[in-house]
């Protein structure tokens, strides 16, 4: 009974929906990793130390791939932030045996971390690799434990765990403006990495808004989606570096 | 051929028993982890809601952010104080309060209803939506000692959030309403 | 406040403590909820409440607000409001509450009990060390005895420091950290005075420029100010004017900065004077650009010859005529000599030649161009704290080893660490009797230490910051605790207010503050009814209350002042070639030093954020590397992650290879940072420390830092240490494949 | 066959028989042979057990025990302590399993595909084949276990009902794994179970003590009337018709766990008959070399003759030809397909980090199927134990380049990665491996290895029969 009364009010809900999105303009990213970091901050994301590092157990949820072209002295290096796409037909989802990572209403791919058991299923269905496992307990020398985020949870070892687009953050404006009886605000949401990037490179914003301004950038000449032939619908959308033009 | 009919029917008769022991002591389990949940903590000082309950004090006078926080919030001392200066100051409990207060120290109070890590919970919009302290904390002002009044687990909070209208029980029976 | 409660900050006495986090699992514990015995005002328990301070992770004096709730502060993030920073933050800023709640922080004063390099600490009571203190400092017989070195001093730290300096008649405090070296902030003050007769630092509008020319410095990652550097860079990029600016990077290795930018020109060590100076005898000759004639400049470039600078930086003329061009022909160019540039012999020179290239298209106060901040319009924070030479620093290491001082202290620096090894600080600190750390970590000097009075973090600590190089208008960052101490630490101010008081005399009428909040409360007063500031209040206590509010006191509007050039070169500029440490012949490589985009100096390396962030251009982690061009590296017969001995004339360490392809053949480039013998356990034992391979040059005496000109060997050792990159190297560097 | 040992109470044949060939010769060993000898020839050596057995079993508890430790200290410190990391989320782990998995199906197919083809020859192999699916099974279900990062959680993956109204999600491959292995190891068991029933009652009705109580209580009480005897060929009948697609399913399941994925080589409809012929291949392979051990050490030359050794070559041949086609039609298309990422994997195999694996899977396998071409070859058991332990070799290194090779190139070069097991991952594989050596071990000594009724059955067939004055062999047909 409760499945169907869900059913309908889900198909209501689909009509006019937010779909959170993020624009990364990779003409203004400096590749500074100030998102990096403020992504640890926010999101208690452990840090696992150099021997775990070395054998490929860092747990990044936003990392800033750097790519070279051409050779000395004609070498070019370009930054591009990765982060989870919030594929619209996300690759990872299917395959979760237990529902622990599903599409919500506003067009998050969201990952339930007590739900998971730890298939790694989505991590090897994921073709952007944006899945971080716990390969072990997360280590919070005392007192580093205070800085702890409490609005997320601190993950246990055997888990995936990834990118949200802080959603803890989504829901405290969506709560704030229930409260005071208000629309959410274009703007009003920013993810950690978005808040603290320098350039500014960032935009986070609801894509079906036409007016917002992660939609408006969207829709530039200049965008593009990784990988995009995968048919993944990502959520985020780059803008393509500027050219050389000297 | 007769004794080993003998042990067949024992064996049947066996069977049975050994089920119902089986089940009794899951039973018997779930029931105990249960009443360990809904157990009362022990206090440092023997808090009576009941007392202050009869004397027409408001649950918000003593947690005022209920409707305004994620936490409801233990009074301070100060605010216990505020009105225990005066009123029943000799009752051997207040007095322990006082001294608390004298010695410029917390008292250090169990929580009674506990959230795990990985949920996210707000007054706030429960207060907001209409959602009123007896509803899931129980009669308190009937309790002696607070104690929990249902296990606060997951199907108890769906119960509620699927019995929202229509339009808002997709949202509500979304994972990240609650989960963190 | 863009949906954010910056609230008074005041003291209270319990936080509440706050649920355990621990697994996911749910299970029956009990939590014990500890309320407050009197609730601070503004505190709403389970909500954050935001407080605004500065952050000291580096020089630059960026604002930020601290998320705390219940009591514990929990995430940095830029202040919105705050001029300089707009409300973003680097990777170090964010990275401060590692330094807050470091695990290896030292919990209360301490003895080295067991003699100077035991690491055995034992704890004595604040009054008794303020009471040895201002016993020893009276039975001083002379008071230029007593030495003071100060790491990036907060600016009140430092006005009390001098003033407490100059009322016991001890020399004035040698002001010096590494971070600040790097940037060249000392030479940039002193081309400063030479070019507009003033020791402020200039502010470029990156903004808004068109064409940007940087000679070495670092802008998106370390150097001056780089948040805001970004956040202009972001603007010049894809800014409101529409165009997008060029941006080219003069610098032997491509530094993340060079990888922003459109054009990365390779230039030989130490030639960026040369071929700022080629460009612009072509400009002048040439007459390029539409900012009018150039004849009035033509005298400058008079002992130029362009064929000669293209010979000594490997260019061809023509390829320097095309960079003139591209400059000149720019509506807005702008240079900017720094970083890098400021490691070498010929870096006055340099800096000058660089300067000039805005002079002569006419870019002083100019939009897109450079400018010279407006002081702040109070007295007492017009004599922000300023940059020593390295002579000072020698001069002192000298006094220090001929055993001129007894008591030496030291505040925000790690000497030991941060000085080259041929300056021989450890070695002078051993003949000083008495030496006291200030330090809220045991690093590497500390460990040399008697006493440690360990200062609070700056989350815990007051203070403010006159922003230096400023930004549009005058901006002095405030800084306040944002928690209560988390140890029982003690401000150094008030230390210094506590013995002065007890040293009495003139030192105790110049100080007269009862503590720090005093005096931080009277420095705001000066600012009171200023008719620029950006909020006004009726008393002076109202408007102490806005400025920690606000975190600090800025300007309402822009306020920038068209710098004059007064200190034009009458002659022709002539920049000498760069002179180099080692023979080449044993020495075939130069080496290139650079400030580590997430540890900076070396201070970064206790907080386990920024050593687990990658470098950004070979995204390894946690250690010490060499960068080494490809075609090197296969003479050398090395590869990725190969050991190697990388020796100078004055010393060698042990390094991974990285391969590296945007670095000139001829040099190799290590990140400062690692090496710590101490400071923590995310810190020692880590890597190596390149200040130890730094070779002495004849300059350094003249107090100019010369970490550019080492050259150094390299051999392979035979052993691998595999680096923890993010990046796997079969990809090769490449995009998706597809 | 020359290690042939005469059996106790051999009979000397008529004279006339030294002219027959000799496998019509071993044929007729058994014919002459009475019950009571078959009987005691198969249960002789299931009851002595001597030192070698003893020392061999303590080898492999004290494998187990440490495959347990390092599982243990697995689950207690995390998952990371095996080799397994970003990007190469699964490792050994998955490989070790689709090799379990592989291995189970030589047991159906010989014995459910033989038994309708009504193939003479299966007789005698048909309990070991169906024992070995069993507890390959068995080894690989532990897998999905051994692999969670919260195994303590695995019954979220159960569809029970709770209050919580969250159910698995069927749309994930692994819940279509979990169900066809349960329902492959159950149709698997009770297959196995239902042919063994006739001669736990004869074991039954040989043995004393603890032998006697165990045979009994699982022996339901046979006596062999018709009508059990009836219902048993018939149930038989049924089982080893409805296996066969449950046995198709298990594989092509495991294959889905990769083809769904978006991972270039994975996605691919040719991996799931891919996966069936490979596990075949190697099953029968693996079910050679058993029966190769199991008769040297058990001493059921007489049972175990050249002419199965020489059938089971032949299959493993085909199944190798099967294989090697599978593979050649995947490859051409993803050559030809030129797929960037699939041209460096390639590349990778044929030259790069991945060579030596790879070209060890190709020796290992294509090499086999040449020699088992040769009828001398086929019988001669050195070679084929050799061979069939080759191919096995050489199979494994198929399925880790299968998850981990594909698993460390993707689409963004930078996120590539490299795998190295630790001690855990081999430890605990070693576990696996000892644990079905021990499984089948035991096995063997408790059950009569050789289904004993249905070589009474067979013995029928081949017999002399006196046509006047001669003895004639005969072959009869059996249904």
């Amino acid at each position: 009974m409760a499945k169907a009364v869900r059913a309908s009010a889900e198909q209501k809900l689909e009509e006019n929906n937010r779909r959170w999105g993020m624009v990364i303009d990779l003409d203004r990213c400096t590749g500074c990793q100030a998102c990096v970091v403020a992504c640890h901050a926010e999101n208690n994301v452990p840090v696992v130390g150099e021997h775990e590092a070395t054998r490929g157990h860092s747990m990044h949820w936003i990392r800033i791939e750097r790519y070279w072209e051409g050779e000395y002295p004609n070498v070019k290096a370009r930054f591009m932030p990765v982060l989870c796409q919030h594929c619209g037909e996300a690759p990872c989802e299917p395959v979760c045996p237990v529902f622990a990572t599903y599409h919500t209403p506003e067009g998050l791919n969201a990952q339930v971390y007590n739900r998971c058991i730890g298939t790694r299923f989505c991590g090897a269905a994921c073709p952007y690799k944006v899945r971080a496992f716990n390969w072990f307990r997360p280590d919070f020398p005392e007192p580093l434990d205070q800085q702890l985020n409490p609005d997320v949870s601190v993950r246990q070892r055997g888990i995936i765990e990834k990118c949200s687009f802080c959603v803890q953050r989504i829901r405290r404006v969506e709560l704030d403006a229930a409260a005071s009886g208000r629309e959410v605000e274009d703007g009003e949401v920013q993810p950690a990495c978005v808040q603290s990037c320098p350039p500014s490179a960032l935009i986070f914003g609801d894509l079906n808004d036409p007016e917002s301004e992660a939609s408006q950038f969207s829709r530039s000449r200049r965008a593009f989606r990784l990988l995009d032939f995968l048919g993944t619908d990502p959520a985020v959308v780059y803008l393509k570096g500027g050219e050389t033009n000297v | 051929m007769d004794q080993d009919r003998n042990r067949k029917v024992r064996t049947l008769i066996l069977w049975p028993f050994l089920i119902i022991a089986i089940l009794l002591i899951v039973v018997v389990a779930i029931f105990l982890s249960r009443q360990i949940a809904t157990a009362a903590p022990v206090q440092p000082i023997a808090f009576k809601h009941k007392v202050h309950a009869e004397a027409e004090v408001s649950c918000l006078f003593c947690h005022p952010n209920a409707p305004r926080s994620d936490i409801a919030g233990i009074p301070s001392v100060a605010r216990c104080v505020g009105c225990h200066q005066t009123i029943a100051a000799d009752n051997s409990d207040v007095k322990l309060v006082l001294d608390y207060w004298e010695r410029n120290e917390p008292i250090p109070w169990q929580s009674v209803n506990n959230m795990p890590d990985f949920v996210f919970f707000s007054h706030q919009p429960h207060l907001g939506a209409g959602v009123s302290c007896e509803t899931c904390h129980g009669n308190v002002g009937e309790m002696v000692v607070a104690k929990p009044d249902v296990s606060m687990d997951m199907g108890w909070c769906l119960d509620c959030h699927l019995d929202q209208p229509m339009e808002n029980v997709a949202r509500l029976t979304d994972c990240l309403a609650c989960h963190k | 406040m863009v949906g954010k409660e910056i609230s008074r900050r005041t003291f209270f006495k319990v936080a509440a403590g706050a649920a355990a986090a621990s697994g996911l699992s749910p299970q029956v514990r009990r939590i014990a909820l500890e309320p407050f015995v009197r609730p601070p005002e503004e505190e709403l328990p389970g909500r954050a409440t935001w407080f605004a301070s500065t952050c000291r992770q580096c020089p630059a004096g960026c604002g930020i607000i601290v998320r705390v709730i219940n009591g514990r502060a929990r995430k940095i993030e830029g202040n919105p409001n705050h001029p300089l920073n707009r409300g973003k933050l680097c990777a170090r800023g964010q990275s401060g509450l590692q330094v807050l709640y470091n695990p290896d922080r030292l919990h209360n004063a301490v003895r080295q009990s067991g003699g100077r390099g035991s690491r055995i600490f034992s704890p004595i009571p604040w009054d008794e060390a303020l009471n040895e203190l201002s016993a020893t400092l009276q039975s001083l017989r002379d008071p230029q005895a007593l030495a003071v070195l100060a790491g990036q001093p907060s600016d009140h730290l430092y006005t009390i420091l001098a003033s407490f300096l100059e009322g016991v008649g001890a020399p004035p405090a040698v002001i010096f950290d590494l971070h600040s070296a790097l940037d060249g902030r000392a030479d940039y003050a002193s081309m400063s005075s030479r070019w507009f007769g003033e020791r402020q630092l200039p502010i470029y509008d990156l903004a808004h420029a068109q064409v940007v020319f940087s000679f070495g410095a670092n802008l998106l990652e370390t150097w001056m100010s780089p948040v805001a550097q970004s956040a202009a860079y972001g603007q010049m990029r894809q800014g409101s004017l529409g165009g997008r600016g060029v941006f080219v990077q003069f610098e032997p290795r491509l530094s993340a900065t060079g990888a922003s930018a459109d054009e990365w020109i390779p230039i030989p060590p130490g030639s960026e004077g040369i071929i700022a100076l080629a460009l612009g005898r072509i400009i002048v000759e040439e007459n390029l650009g539409r900012a009018g004639k150039h004849n009035g400049h033509a005298h400058l470039y008079r002992n130029v010859s362009v064929a000669d600078a293209a010979q000594a930086s490997g260019f061809s003329v023509e390829e320097l005529r095309r960079l003139a061009h591209l400059f000149a022909e720019a509506d807005r160019p702008l240079a900017i000599p720094g970083g890098q540039l400021t490691g070498h012999t010929n870096s006055a020179q340099a800096m000058d030649a660089v300067m000039a290239l805005n002079v002569i298209m006419r870019r002083l106060g100019r939009s897109g161009g450079v400018f010279m901040p407006q002081p702040v319009p109070a007295e007492r924070f017009t004599s922000p704290a300023p940059t020593s030479n390295l002579d000072e620093v020698l001069d002192l290491v000298e006094r220090m080893r001929s055993g001129d001082v007894e008591i030496f202290m030291f505040h925000g620096a790690n000497p030991i660490y941060e000085l080259p090894a041929w300056v021989g600080f450890k070695e002078a600190l051993e003949e000083v009797p008495l030496v006291i750390s200030f330090n809220p970590f045991v690093d590497e000097t500390a460990v040399q230490a008697d006493l440690i009075l360990p200062d609070h973090t700056y989350l815990e600590g007051w203070g403010y910051q006159v922003v230096s190089p400023s930004i549009d208008r005058p901006v002095v960052s405030g800084q306040q605790p944002v928690t209560q101490p988390l140890h029982d630490t003690r401000s150094t101010v008030d230390i210094l207010l506590s013995l002065a008081n007890r040293l009495g005399g003139t030192v105790a009428r110049d100080l007269p503050w009862n503590d720090e909040v005093g005096f931080l409360e009277e420095s705001s007063a000066q600012l009171h009814d200023n008719s620029i500031s950006i909020y006004d209040a009726r008393t002076p206590a109202g408007f102490w209350s806005l400025w920690r509010q606000h975190g600090g006191w800025w300007s309402k509007r822009e306020i920038k002042r068209e710098p004059e050039a007064v200190g034009m070169p009458k002659e022709a500029m002539t920049v000498p070639a760069a002179t180099f440490q080692g023979d080449e012949a044993t020495y075939p490589f130069h080496l290139m030093p650079y400030s580590s985009l997430t540890l900076s100096d070396g201070r970064g390396a206790n907080q386990p954020w920024l050593q687990e962030t990658p470098d950004p251009m070979t995204t390894a982690r946690w250690n010490t590397w060499i960068e080494i061009n490809p075609e090197s590296a296969r003479s050398l017969a090395v590869r990725d992650n190969d050991m190697v001995n990388v020796t100078s004339a004055f010393g060698s360490l042990q390094a991974a290879v990285v391969v590296y392809p945007g670095i000139r053949p001829d040099t190799v480039a290590i990140p400062i940072g690692q090496g710590h013998s101490d400071y923590g356990r995310f810190a020692a034992m880590r890597g190596a420390n390149v200040m130890d391979l730094l070779t002495p040059s004849p300059e350094d005496q003249n107090g100019k830092f010369t970490f550019g000109a080492t050259r150094v060997r390299i051999e392979k050792i035979g052993q691998m240490k595999p680096l923890a990159r993010l990046e796997d190297l079969d990809g090769e560097g490449r995009e998706s494949i597809r | 066959m020359s290690d042939h040992e005469p059996m106790a109470g051999d009979s000397v044949l008529p004279e006339r028989q030294s002219e027959l060939s000799q496998e019509y010769r071993e044929r007729l060993l058994l014919a002459q042979r009475t019950d009571a000898e078959i009987n005691a020839a198969v249960l002789q050596p299931m009851m002595e057990t001597g030192p070698k057995f003893w020392i061999t079993v303590a080898i492999l508890v004290a494998i187990i025990l440490w495959g347990l430790y390092a599982w243990g200290y697995m689950i207690y410190w995390g998952m990371g302590t095996a080799g397994i990391n970003n990007p190469v989320y699964w490792g050994l782990f998955i490989a070790t399993f689709i090799f379990w998995v592989g291995i189970s199906h030589a047991g159906t197919m010989i014995s459910a595909v033989l038994r309708i083809f009504k193939a003479d020859w299966r007789r005698p192999i048909t309990r070991g084949a169906e024992a070995m699916t069993a507890f390959a099974l068995l080894m690989a279900g532990l897998y999905p276990f051994i692999h969670l990062g919260r195994v303590w959680k695995f019954y979220w993956m159960l569809p029970y009902p709770n209050n919580r109204f969250m159910w698995p999600n069927f749309q994930s491959p692994l819940m279509w794994d979990m169900v066809a292995i349960f329902t492959y190891l159950i149709g698997s068991s009770l297959y196995l179970y239902l042919a063994l029933i006739p001669d736990l009652a004869m074991a039954r009705d040989h043995s004393v003590g603890w032998r006697y109580k165990l045979y009994r209580t699982f022996a339901l009480g046979w006596r062999g009337t018709e009508g059990e005897w009836h219902k048993l060929h018939r149930a038989l009948n049924i089982f080893s018709v409805i296996i066969i697609p449950v046995f198709l399913s298990v594989h092509s399941i495991v294959a889905w766990d990769f083809a769904v994925t978006i991972q270039p080589r994975w996605h691919s409809s040719i991996l799931a008959p891919y996966f069936i012929m490979g596990a075949v291949y190697s099953g029968l392979a693996a079910l050679a070399t058993i029966l190769v051990i199991v008769r040297k050490s058990m001493r059921l030359q007489e049972f175990l003759r050249r002419e199965h050794f020489d059938a089971l070559g032949k299959l493993v041949m085909v199944a190798g030809l099967g294989w090697i086609y599978f593979w050649f039609a995947g490859f051409i298309v993803e050559w030809y397909g030129n797929d960037p990422v699939i041209r460096e994997l390639i590349h990778d195999e044929i030259t790069g980090k991945l060579a030596p694996l790879f070209w060890l899977q190709m020796t290992a396998n294509v090499l086999p199927v040449i020699f088992l071409t040769f009828h001398k070859i086929r019988t001669n058991l050195k070679w084929l134990l050799g061979l069939t332990l080759l191919i096995n070799v050489g199979m494994y290194t198929e399925r880790v380049l299968i998850v981990v090779g594909n698993l460390q190139r993707n689409y963004l070069p930078f996120d590539w990665g490299t795998y190295k097991p630790t001690w855990v991952e081999i430890s605990i594989v070693a576990m696996t491996f000892a644990g079905f050596i021990l499984l089948y071990t035991l096995f063997s000594r408790i059950v009569p290895y050789v289904p004993v009724w249905e070589i009474k059955e067979g013995r029928l067939r081949y017999s002399l029969r006196r046509i006047g004055r001669l003895l004639v062999p005969t072959a009869a047909e059996i249904d």
